[in-house]
């Protein structure tokens, strides 16, 4: 068969720079054949190599005793006691979701659960953070539709809950919607897998389904811009196999009971090339492949092509010599299709044989080592100033909160999470619709248990790149919080437009150092990410949005609490200081249209001391429920306590002198509502810690917010505005 | 009048169901059977008296909402 | 003394039957007994649980491929002798497609996968299986499925509520029959059927998912304490 | 041998998801269109000569496995 000839041209087209291709000529040289250059263009993506970002990553807080193995493998992992490990990782599949809805979320369903198998732990909880474009852009409603009914497609088959995320809408998202999917797992802290090759002469075997033409190019096709030409890569989108991933899951997870597996690695992005690559490259071994075996479902499938297929539900593992046939009989019990494909050597070269001809050859090291790094320019989004309360017009409470509550940010996403089997496994102990979702560990062993959610708030990172970074990641904190468990550590999904524009690359080390700076604060490490980039249509980027989703320890799942208020007569606290703060507000956003002043400071020694205030009343049983104060503002927490709990309210009115809006709709940071039996006991103790808080009204029978100033707000007529919005938006044709 | 459409995976696309499926034959001992793929079958009545109209209106329809021509194929027949 | 002895079969595709091991546990059976789908026999048990789950994906239809293995022969042979047997969800529409009970399930009528908790009221508390409730008695319990909308034809339909033969309908927490209350369109507002000798039960509903303290509710575990005490 | 299978949900059976096609097209300002019914089809190929040997095949193929007759019909074509 004849192969292009590799050119310059061919080079470009690639996605490779003319710099670029002249590293590859010096590492290999001579000019590669069209495989080997396939092979480079994809580990050198963006996707892959992480160029363009990877110089600011590695200013991230990654360890603390607890972490076990933080960025770099195919997820992080960290000890939760009792020789329990959880592992975790976000990962997004925006582009692929933008151009097919439902293959393209389901997929990265998949994908990122496959990333948390393959370290030996059994997934438990899935997450969704969700961003699309203005409800009345044409495509949205289909995105929507698509998107959810796809991770619940997959998600559900797999007999996997999935509990917690977030959805938002924007017009930066018009052209680029956002789907980053987040898996949790467990396992033993003393059996986790890991993606280092050794043992040269040991199998390689490949495991799964069969390789077809799926999404050639797809790890470059997630890495270049949009254009309105992007039709043109639509077969690039793959069709998920629930099923077979489930067999997948099951008949991994029984061979990691033995003792037949070296080392082990998904097939996601750039599929058997960075699998195959990135085990020897860990190990700083060789990898030599017969081709010929690889099980595939279509005739005449080049090597270029069967290197670069990103067909799904694959494995790549290194074996223990001898171990072929008892590994073998597990993947048949599962009806998988398994070959041993090569062996690892000391070559420390990548070698790909094709009816016993060497077709490819490429040293390891290089490819990997010397992936391009660049230190794109960038400029320092410039600061805005503060807005004073008395700059934002007022609006009547009763209205403004109506129509904050039926809000698409803010409205109920009820819609989406019953689409998804949030309750298989019968370990969710909080369900979605409050502030994170809470998962006992299988096993029906011990009472510990996880906390989950996602968190961002791109208003605040266009604004103010490092405090919105700050922000994310103090608000995820503060959700784990909020259900009575310990913050532990974190994931990162970072999108982000062209970062080739100084502007863009601001906002990208502006987030990063946000993240470093809170995370820090907070000993809540990043143990694991993704970052997307050109996420950007025809010049238009996306609001920058570091998504970061967080895992909270509970040391008994019966501590928990959730947001709804439990009876009558309950005090309600709010802890943290208010001073009304407006600027850059969903109030200022979803009411006026504005999205004018900067985002609220986050104050992070007042966050931890809040934090670690209220997780010590939850330990307490001081607290019948909590949520925090965030998007919206405190009449928007106190609302959706009230609806979830089906309790009213009677409320004190604005105090310190902070105007009305400013008082119930601000967005002052480090906050939370708690409703207290004790409230004697609570105030003492949080006087005497220097936390702030004040009682600021009590639960009552009566289904109405009443009090605070404002015309009595009946619970029916604002639980219509928040549950109907997206039921309705939803059922227009 | 009568259509009838048909909705199909592009070949190279993978079909789960369609693999299932023969999987599921052959085990209910049904042997020979290959290539099985699935897909979805529409009939409609549709009120425009012109063949050539109706096909139009149709491939329309097809293509802004019944397939999703990233991954599948359709094919249109009308019956007067 | 003697506690009920389970049995639960797995298919690839099968998920909830983690769920179910936990009700039955909590019901005070003995350790149920896990029966892998290849398994051509059965040991000897008093009851028989299909789980929930998406066997073999439910490609094709939901159950179908599921109703035709080996392993389904072997079922409906010990429950032609009286041995109970309960499909929950994915089972209930194994259990159909293999015909031991009337009907099928349909794709919901909303049209989407539907995971929430619903209300149902007890229509016959006179066998093994619902022993536990009193007649017309609301439960709480989660549903979580794309198909579970239940069809019949009118002359099963009428002959099911003839024989008492419907075992639980969607209903308001005050027991009221209403189609806000029906999660998928199902005839006549129908949760779960019995077989003619009532020894055998599908149900769309997840009542080990209401087995817990912990999940909110324990309604659902009277079905399994039921069993426990009903078939020793 | 080809054959293909048209299996459709029988008359008096409802059908939302023809119902919810038929809506959205109006919604998309499609007109005209009525009785709109979603079925499925497969495709596949048999191993056997003789047309009639394999519709017969076919035929206890559908009814044990592809159709729930219950609520659905199918249809079967050969082409050799
Ligand atoms: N896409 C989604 N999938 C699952 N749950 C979701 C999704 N979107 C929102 N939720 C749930 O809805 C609730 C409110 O979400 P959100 O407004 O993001 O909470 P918060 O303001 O506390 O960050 C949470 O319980 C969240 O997990
Ligand atoms: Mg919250």
């Amino acid at each position: 068969m004849s192969e292009p000839e590799v050119t310059p041209a061919l080079a470009r087209e690639h996605g490779l720079t003319a710099e670029e291709y002249g590293r590859i000529l010096t590492i290999m040289g001579r000019t590669p054949n069209r495989t080997e250059l396939g092979i480079f263009s994809v580990m050198w993506s963006e996707h892959c190599s992480y160029k363009s970002s990877r110089k600011w990553l590695r200013t991230l807080p990654t360890t603390a005793p607890w972490v076990i193995q933080g960025p770099g493998e195919n997820a992080g992992v960290i000890d939760i006691g009792d020789g329990d490990a959880a592992v975790f990782k976000i990962e997004s599949h925006n582009h692929p979701s933008f151009i097919e809805p439902y293959q393209g979320a389901a997929t990265g369903v998949g994908g990122i659960l496959r990333d948390v198998f393959t370290m030996g732990a059994r997934p438990i909880a899935n997450l969704n953070a969700l961003r699309f474009g203005d409800p009345g852009h044409p495509l949205t409603r289909h995105l929507v539709g698509g998107v959810v009914s796809g991770i619940g497609g997959y998600g559900n088959c797999m007999g996997i809950p999935t509990v917690a995320g977030e959805c938002e809408f924007h017009a930066s998202y018009n052209g680029n919607i956002l789907v980053n999917a987040m898996t949790v797992g467990i396992a033993r802290a003393d059996r986790i897998f890991y993606a280092r090759s050794s043992g040269p002469g040991n199998p390689i075997v490949y495991v799964g389904s069969k390789t077809g033409r799926d999404g050639i190019h797809g790890a470059t096709m997630a890495s270049a811009e949009f254009d309105d030409n992007s039709a043109e890569k639509r077969p690039t989108v793959q069709v998920g196999d629930p099923f077979t991933e489930k067999l997948l899951l099951e008949a991994c997870l029984e061979l990691m009971s033995s003792d037949a597996i070296v080392a082990i690695q998904d097939m996601g992005a750039a599929g058997l090339t960075s699998s195959s690559v990135e085990m020897a490259a860990r190990g700083g071994l060789g990898t030599e492949l017969d081709l010929d075996r690889v099980p595939r479902r279509e005739t005449g499938m080049t090597a270029y092509e069967i290197m670069l297929s990103e067909s799904q539900e694959r494995m790549l593992l290194v074996l223990k010599p001898g171990r072929e046939d008892f590994a073998r009989a597990v993947f048949e019990k599962w009806e998988l299709d398994f070959a041993v494909i090569g062996r690892v050597t000391e070559t420390g070269n990548l070698v790909l044989k094709e009816g016993g001809r060497v077709v490819a050859e490429i040293p390891v090291q290089p490819l990997v080592d010397q992936a391009p790094l660049y230190d794109r320019p960038w400029v320092k989004t410039p600061e805005r100033a503060a807005l004073a309360a008395a700059d934002v017009p007022a609006m009547a409470t009763r209205e403004a909160l109506t129509r904050l509550l039926g809000a698409p940010d803010l409205a109920s996403k009820r819609w989406i999470w019953e689409q998804y089997d949030h309750l298989v496994m019968g370990n969710t102990i909080v369900r979605p619709g409050g502030d994170a979702a809470v998962v006992r560990l299988p096993g029906g062993k011990g009472k510990k248990g996880l906390a989950v959610k996602t968190d961002c708030t791109p208003r605040y990172c266009f604004a103010d790149p490092k405090r919105g970074g700050a922000q994310a990641v103090a608000e995820c904190w503060r959700n784990l919080v909020a259900t009575g468990s310990r913050p532990m550590a974190a994931t990162d999904n970072l999108n982000f437009a062209n970062p080739e524009r100084p502007e863009i690359m601001g906002q990208l080390v502006g987030c990063i150092e946000g993240i470093a700076q809170a995370c820090r604060a907070l000993d809540f490490p990043i143990v694991s990410g993704n970052v997307s980039l050109y996420n950007e249509t025809n010049g238009k980027g996306i609001h920058p949005t570091p998504v970061i989703g967080g895992v909270g320890l509970l040391d008994d799942v019966a501590d928990a609490v959730s947001i709804a208020f439990e009876d009558a007569g309950e005090a309600i606290v709010l802890i943290g200081d208010t001073t009304g703060w407006l600027g850059c507000s969903l109030y200022l956003s979803a009411l006026f249209g504005r999205e004018d002043g900067a985002p609220p400071p986050v104050d992070l020694a007042a966050e931890r001391c809040n934090g670690e205030f209220v997780r010590a009343a939850i330990k307490a049983r001081h607290v019948t429920a909590c949520h925090d104060v965030s998007n919206g503002g405190l009449l928007v927490a106190l609302a959706e306590m009230a609806l979830a709990g089906r309790l009213g309210a009677s409320l004190e009115g604005p105090q310190g002198g902070v105007p009305a809006h400013g008082w119930w709709f601000g967005e002052d940071q480090a906050r939370y509502l708690i409703a207290t039996r004790a409230p004697g006991e609570v105030l003492a103790l949080a006087a005497k810690a220097g936390v702030p808080a004040r009682r600021i009204g009590t639960t009552t029978k009566a289904a109405t917010l009443t009090g605070g100033g404002f015309e009595p707000i009946s619970l029916a007529e604002l639980s219509d505005a928040h549950e109907g919005w997206l039921p309705s938006y939803m059922a227009r044709p | 009048m009568k259509a009838r459409i048909h909705i199909t995976l592009k070949s190279g696309v993978l079909d789960p169901q369609g693999k299932a499926i023969e999987n599921a034959l052959s085990g209910l001992g049904f042997g020979g059977i290959g290539n099985v793929r699935q897909g979805k079958y529409i009939e409609l009545e549709i009120a425009e008296a012109d063949a050539a109209r109706a096909r139009q209106k149709l491939d329309d329809m097809c293509r802004k909402l019944l397939a999703n021509t990233v991954i599948e194929n359709y094919a249109i027949e009308v019956a007067p | 003394m003697h506690a009920v002895k389970s049995a639960i079969v797995v298919f690839p595709g099968t998920n909830r039957e983690h769920d179910a091991v936990a009700a039955l546990r909590a019901a005070g059976g003995r350790e149920p007994i896990m029966v892998w789908h290849r398994e051509s026999e059965i040991p000897e048990v008093d009851l028989i649980v299909v789980p929930g789950g998406f066997s073999y994906g439910d490609y094709l239809r939901s159950g179908a491929m599921a109703a035709h293995s080996p392993i389904v022969r072997a079922i409906v042979e010990r429950a032609k002798r009286g041995v109970a047997v309960i499909g929950i969800c994915n089972g209930f529409q194994v259990l159909t497609e293999a015909g031991l009970l009337p009907g099928a399930l349909m794709r919901n009528a909303g049209l989407k996968f539907v995971c929430r908790d619903v209300h149902l009221r007890v229509e016959n508390a006179q066998t093994v299986f619902t022993a536990a409730y009193a007649q017309g008695q609301v439960i709480r319990a989660p549903v979580a499925h794309n198909d579970g909308n239940y069809f019949a034809d009118a002359a099963t339909l009428e002959r099911l509520e003839g024989e008492g033969r419907v075992a639980f309908r969607y209903a308001t927490p005050e027991g009221e029959l209403s189609d806000g209350a029906n999660p998928n369109g199902s005839a006549r507002h129908i949760a779960g059927v019995f077989n003619a000798t009532k020894t055998v039960l599908g149900l769309m509903p997840h009542p080990e998912n209401a087995s817990d303290p912990l999940h909110g509710g324990t309604d659902g575990l009277g079905l399994f304490q039921g069993l426990a005490r009903a078939l020793v």
